[in-house]
Parts: structure tokens; C-alpha cells; sequence
């Protein structure tokens, strides 16, 4: 089987995430390779984020020697508020997530099932000291949560898989899985792989994931 | 009425061994460092902290943490860069972790503070944070049965408070503190400035007075910003 | 049985209700006498106000020609905010009641009986149209739950009851009950009647009422 | 992103028969009687409406009932000084009445918007209106299982709104209008006056923009109060 193709970068997965999040939704995007997408909305599209820490209408990181220490992400790095932002407690925020009334979700993880478990918490290796923040609550915490991740761990094993061996973060919760090899739609009907990486074939990504993957009609 | 209390000294010296005690902050927004340092000094002991992280280094919780004062800790994200506090008391053994997801936590708070037996939430259906816990299915959907957390004490930090109790806070330091007040028998706010009755909006204080009992006063008052620590 | 004694005014009842809120309380006054209480407290005492519909620190009502129609109370009526309050949402709002945080809640009755149940949204006739408000909500919403009425019905009939045959408002929740004939309280061992009107035995008292009433030990 | 209407005629143009409906308001505070108007004009029947009250007299609420349009009534209070419209109805079988306490309205309410499966209120234990629930005791305290309340659309009135949706109300016609906002697939806000985005202080927002999707002024902006109606 060739390998003979072209991974997308973080960067270019973020660029097709941002595509998809239309202009006027709000969205929360998670601590890590999530916070990308927001670097790559399209010019003159408005796209309102909130951070579970208490804030909606979060903006860019301040300019070096304007952090605030009252002002911050998520992943705890500064930010800034956009004009039209509120500010509210943790109770609120969570409901707000909760209540599903965020667009969308963008998610790590380490492993997503084909039914749409997500397991992005907890490594499940004994001894590791568990921590879970608001994990749990974002994987419930939007009309559509999507996962960005690559394909494979480093050691070359397929992260999307029948059936999550770590512990589950929540259940067919994720809609949308974008990696560096292609994006996948997890349905009812089983996972469609389309957006494939240029020169990998249908048929090399099944092999990849040891799935069976339907093509986009 | 008059909540003003002189010293943080004086405002946590009724702390007792074995006491819960809820501390605001996420991150270092909104935690009040100031009042923990007053309770490491005070030595109260065998204390449930109830809280979202654990602290870093050798700052507010991990102070109290590293000093063997906590037995328990029920928090989302204990883990972190530098928690090597928490870290060495976990694996010893020496300290309980329960670990609650930070939206349940906020909620399960706000039960206690709004008189809720408990509630039904999706949250961590289905996952281990959720073994053992009563489950339901509601219209398709599946949830947790949660119940309330209360406390002793809540440890908060905001922006300006008056006399009565009115605060208002200061952007994502605001994160816990409002729902903190409301859970616990006896709410300590420290806060940056204290104004004059009257002085706050009623449109705008985000804690009614009704849900502290004792305002103090920490560092000089800024008008464009918190105290650093 | 004599009747040969001075039934307290409505005034007075409120007067000794206002006597047993101490200085820096809390307090929710039902509609109707229970709002004369704010009338009747001690000079130099502060008791904070609420009112369940969205006000803590209510003050009295405005001079002639001030009302302002978005600021009311829980009987419609015009009324103004002392400095030092806030406004706050239903659900907020009655949360605060249910969580126990006021000290006081003071209510009108059709019965209550030697139990602490309370009597007070329906009179149990049919074709009544049924109307609850925040009745059960004050009923279970503060640390002291009083009652002011009068002891008897227009009819004679005695409104402190062994069992409440009107609808409940809640169950085992009245402390103490101020009447124009004495004040009692509900306590595990029974129901203990003091301050009785001027001329009152025990006695009569216990006849009129119906009932084995304890006296103040 | 501009959520802007220019009428109430177009904000409430897509209302179909058969609507749930969350109307803001208590007593006369907060009631967006213009909208209510306007849904007047538009003709949409076979309402179900969640409200505290019923309306009075002819106005508001009084109105719709008056007419014929709602056939169910979600509230606390119908029965009023002069809800003749209500009380003919109802006592007729035309209108069907659900009668929640107050407190139970508003965090049902709540629940829908926060995602609550379901929660355990001590209100109403006991009574006529809590017959045939679920009910439990925790820790001592007796409890109802009671549900979330939703609705397809919420008509509230604030003070200040912007394009983005944030709002602040005013005194306490603030009411329900914040939760019934979170809990209606589609929140229609009457305002005072708009404002530009920008203006509201993001500590001060009650009602964040995300909860609301149309928002329409109403009568001339005043400085220093409400419209009258």
C-alpha cells in the first residue's frame, strides 16, 4: 500500500474546520490545535466565541504588555473581549454549553469510535493523575461538536477506531472528525471519509484505519 | 449592617479543623490568594477544598496542599504544569480526589445555593466520572443524576463590595465566585475596593449581599484594575 | 366561656411580628398584612427586603406622582429601591428562596394546622378558579416561615387546625403563627400558645381553638 | 451579524398556528405588549403560552385568550382583578389551564435553557400540584421530579438591546424575560432603544446575544425610562 500521498498540515486542517463554521454561528473551540481555526476564518466572516471560563465575544491575544490577569482563555492564555462581549459566572456559562445553544464545538482527542464516542480525557494509563475540566461538558456543549486530530498516533496507530479503548469523554456525541488525512462524518448510516488527502486513494485510508468507510453521495 | 471586616486575619479566624471550604478562581482569575495565605497562618487543618483547580507551585491551594492542611480535594483539573504539590500528596495516598466535571461542578454548586435535591444532567453520561451514578433516559437523551455541593465556608474574590454584601467582579475572575456565594453557611469576599452603600448599581451587582456575610479589603484600591499578587 | 377580653388589631399583630425579626435579617412580607410589618419595625433596626420579583432592598412606596411602572412588587404595587440594592431574575430570585437564604418569610393563611402545614393559595371550592403565584414557593422559602391571620374565620371557625381541609401550600412549614388572639408556635412536642390577648385564658383559648395547646415553659 | 428587526410586523411574521409562546412579564412589568399586538395582527392560533400571568382587562395576554387564539395557558397567577377573558375560557373548557407555582415556572424554565434533564423541587411537596409526580426524599427533605419547559418562541421586552443580541432590562421588569431568552428556539426581544454594539459594558450584560435572535425597538428611546404603553 503507497504512502505516496500529501498530510495535511495543523494549519490546513484548521483552514477546512473554519470552512464549515458558517458566517454568524457561535463556537467554542478547545484548548490546543482547536484554538487554530480561529486564525483561519475567512475575511468578513463573524464568528463569536466563547470561552467556558466566562466570557462570549472572546477576541485575539492582547499585545505584549496589555495582558490582563483577569482576562484569559480556557487553556489560561490571555486574551481579549471584542466589542458586543458579556461577561458571566461559571453556572451560566455551563448552561450555555449545556443548554446546546453553541453552534459549534471544536474538539482534540485521542480517540474517536465510529459512533461517535469521543475519548480525549484520560490516556486510561495507570497512575496518571486524572483531570478532566470541562471536557465532559463540551462534548455535550454543542448543536454540532467536531474533533480535529491526526489520523494516527505518533506510533503510527489509526485514532478512529470501532470501538474507544480510553476512557470515554461522551457518548455519539461528535459529528465530524478533521485529520490530516481526511475528514470523516460519522452517520447513522456508518462513517463517510471524503476531503481525502491529495493522492490518498478511498481505499489506502480504509487500510489505514482497518475500517470499512463510505464515500460521499 | 456592616460586613466590613478589618483583616483577612480576623475574617478567617473561625475556620475549624475538617471544615469545607469552597475557593473561587479559575486559573489564577478570581482565586483569592490573599485570604488563603491568611488561612495557612491561621493552621487550620483536615480541610475538603472544594474548588476548580488544585494551584500551581507553591501559590494558594498548593500552599495549602503541600502543608498536609487538605484531606480532601474535589475539583475538574487538579493536573496541571506545575502541581507538584497535589501531585505528591495524590500519590501517597494522603489526599481524597474527587473529580467533577467543571460544568456539573458549577451546577451541583448552584443547587446547593438554589435549594435543588438534585438534578438530571448529560454530562459525563456513560463515562467512569458517571460509574455508579443513577442514570436516566429523558426524551431520548440520557443523563446523570447530580446532587447538590455545599460548603462551610466559600472563599471568593471580587472587584468592589460594599457593606452589605453587594459585589461585582472583574471579567473572567468572575468565573465560580457568584455561585460559591450562594452554596456556602459563610461567604468571604476579599475584594479590591470596597465603595459606599449606594455607590454600586442595583442593574449590575452580580452578588446580591444576601449570600455574604463578611467583605474585606486586600491591597490598595486600583481604579483601573485588580491587585496583583 | 368568656369572650370578655381585647383581641389584638391587625397593627399590633404586625407590631409583634416586627419585634421577632431581629436587626440586619432578611425578610420576604407576603401580600396583603403581612406588608404592614415593614411599617411596625423598631427604629434603628435594618431588616433587607425582598421581594420575589427580581428585588432585594425594597423600600416603601414612592411619593405621589414618582411610581414608575417597572418597579413593583410581588402585589403590583408601586414600591421604590433602597440604596445598597439589587435587581436580579425570577429564576435567581427564587432560588434565593428556596436556597434558605432568607431568614424570614412572613405569610396570610386560610388554615394551618398543629402540624406547620400551610393552607393559603385555594379555599378548596369547586369551580374556583385556581391561581398559585409564588405561595408554595414562599412557603418552603426561608429559614422561619411565619403566619399572620386572624384565628378565626368570619363564621367563628377556628383556622389553627389539627388537619388543614382547604388545599395545602406546603407541608410541615410554618414555625409560628402570630393571631389577633395569641401567638403560637409549632414546635415537635405540640403547639405552644403565648402572648395571649389582654383578658384570654389558657383555657378559652383552648376551647375556642379546639385543641390541647402547651403553654410557655 | 445583525439581529436588528425593523418591525414587530416582521419580527413575529413567521409565528405559526399551534406556537408555544414564553411571554415575559409580571403584572404589567416587562410584558411586551406591542408584540403581543403585533401577534394579534398576525392571527397565528391555537397558542400554547407560557406566562406568569393571564393578562388583565383587555390588554396583553387578555387579548389573545379574548380571541380564541391560545388553547393552553402554562402559569402561576390567571386569576386576576380583571381577567374576565381568562376566567370565561376557562371556566367554558375552551382554554386549558397548567398551573405551576412561581418558583417551579421560572427554574422549569431554567432547566429547558441549561440543559436539565429534570430536578427535584421542595416546592409544592405535598400538594394538590405536585399529585401524581415523582417525588423523593434526599437527606431528610421531601422532593418533585419536575421537567423543563421550553417553547418554540419567546416575546420579552428589555431596555437596551444591540445588533448582537446582548440586553439589559430595567428594575424589575427584568423578571423572566433573561431565563425565558435561553429557553425558546426563537427569542424575540422588544427594546427601548438599541444601542451600538459596543456600548453595553460587557460586565452589565444580563442577557448575553447568543440566547437571542431578533431584537425590535419600540417607541422613542428615553433617557430615563421606559416606554409607557
Amino acid at each position: 500500500m503507497s504512502q505516496d500521498f500529501q498530510r495535511l498540515s495543523r494549519r490546513e486542517i484548521a483552514i477546512r474546520v473554519a470552512a464549515d463554521i458558517p458566517d454568524g454561528s457561535y463556537a467554542n473551540l478547545g484548548i490546543g490545535a482547536p484554538t487554530e481555526v480561529a486564525d483561519c476564518l475567512p475575511e468578513g466572516v463573524t464568528i463569536i466565541l466563547h470561552t467556558e471560563n466566562g466570557l462570549l465575544g472572546m477576541g485575539p491575544k492582547p499585545p505584549p504588555g496589555e495582558e490582563d490577569v483577569d482576562l484569559m482563555n480556557a487553556g489560561k492564555q490571555y486574551v481579549t473581549a471584542l466589542p458586543g462581549a458579556s461577561y458571566f459566572h461559571h453556572a451560566d456559562s455551563f448552561a450555555m454549553m449545556r443548554g446546546g445553544h453553541l453552534d459549534y464545538c471544536v474538539l482534540g482527542a485521542y480517540q474517536v469510535s465510529v459512533k461517535g464516542d469521543l475519548a480525549n480525557w484520560h490516556t486510561g494509563a495507570k497512575d496518571a493523575i486524572p483531570a478532566v475540566g470541562g471536557a465532559m461538558d463540551l462534548a455535550i456543549g454543542a448543536k454540532s461538536v467536531f474533533v480535529m486530530m491526526d489520523l494516527l498516533t505518533k506510533k503510527g496507530v489509526c485514532k478512529l477506531v470501532e470501538r474507544c479503548t480510553s476512557p470515554l469523554t461522551g457518548v455519539a456525541c461528535v459529528r465530524r472528525v478533521y485529520t490530516d488525512h481526511a475528514t470523516f462524518d460519522i452517520t447513522p448510516a456508518g462513517v463517510v471519509a471524503h476531503d481525502l488527502a491529495p493522492g490518498l486513494t478511498h481505499e489506502a485510508l480504509e487500510t489505514l484505519c482497518g475500517l470499512k468507510l463510505l464515500r460521499k453521495s | 449592617m456592616n460586613k466590613i471586616c478589618p483583616s483577612l486575619e480576623e475574617a478567617v479566624s473561625d475556620v475549624p479543623d475538617g471544615a469545607s471550604i469552597m475557593i473561587g478562581g479559575f486559573g489564577d482569575a478570581g482565586v483569592p490568594f490573599e485570604m488563603i495565605d491568611a488561612l495557612v497562618a491561621q493552621g487550620a487543618k483536615e480541610l475538603t477544598i472544594i474548588s476548580n483547580n488544585a494551584g500551581t507551585a507553591q501559590e494558594g491551594i498548593a500552599k495549602l496542599i503541600h502543608l498536609g492542611r487538605v484531606r480532601k480535594i474535589v475539583c475538574s483539573f487538579p493536573r496541571q504544569a506545575d502541581s507538584k504539590a497535589f501531585d505528591e500528596r495524590y500519590l501517597s495516598g494522603e489526599l481524597t480526589l474527587d473529580l467533577v466535571p467543571q460544568g456539573n461542578l458549577a451546577e451541583r454548586i448552584r443547587a446547593a445555593g438554589a435549594g435543588i435535591g438534585a438534578f438530571f444532567t448529560p454530562t459525563a453520561y456513560g463515562t467512569l466520572l458517571a460509574e455508579g451514578k443513577e442514570t436516566r433516559e429523558i426524551n431520548g437523551r440520557h443523563y446523570v443524576l447530580e446532587y447538590p455541593i455545599s460548603a462551610d465556608y466559600a472563599f471568593i474574590k471580587a472587584f468592589k463590595g460594599d457593606a452589605l454584601g453587594n459585589l461585582v467582579y472583574r471579567k473572567t475572575a468572575r468565573n465560580f465566585g457568584p455561585v460559591m456565594a450562594t452554596a456556602a453557611k459563610c461567604t468571604i469576599a476579599q475584594v479590591t475596593e470596597v465603595v459606599e452603600v449606594g455607590a454600586l448599581d442595583p442593574e449590575t451587582v452580580v452578588t446580591p449581599g444576601i449570600f455574604v456575610k463578611r467583605v474585606v479589603q486586600v491591597g490598595p484600591a486600583h481604579a483601573d484594575g485588580p491587585a496583583q499578587h
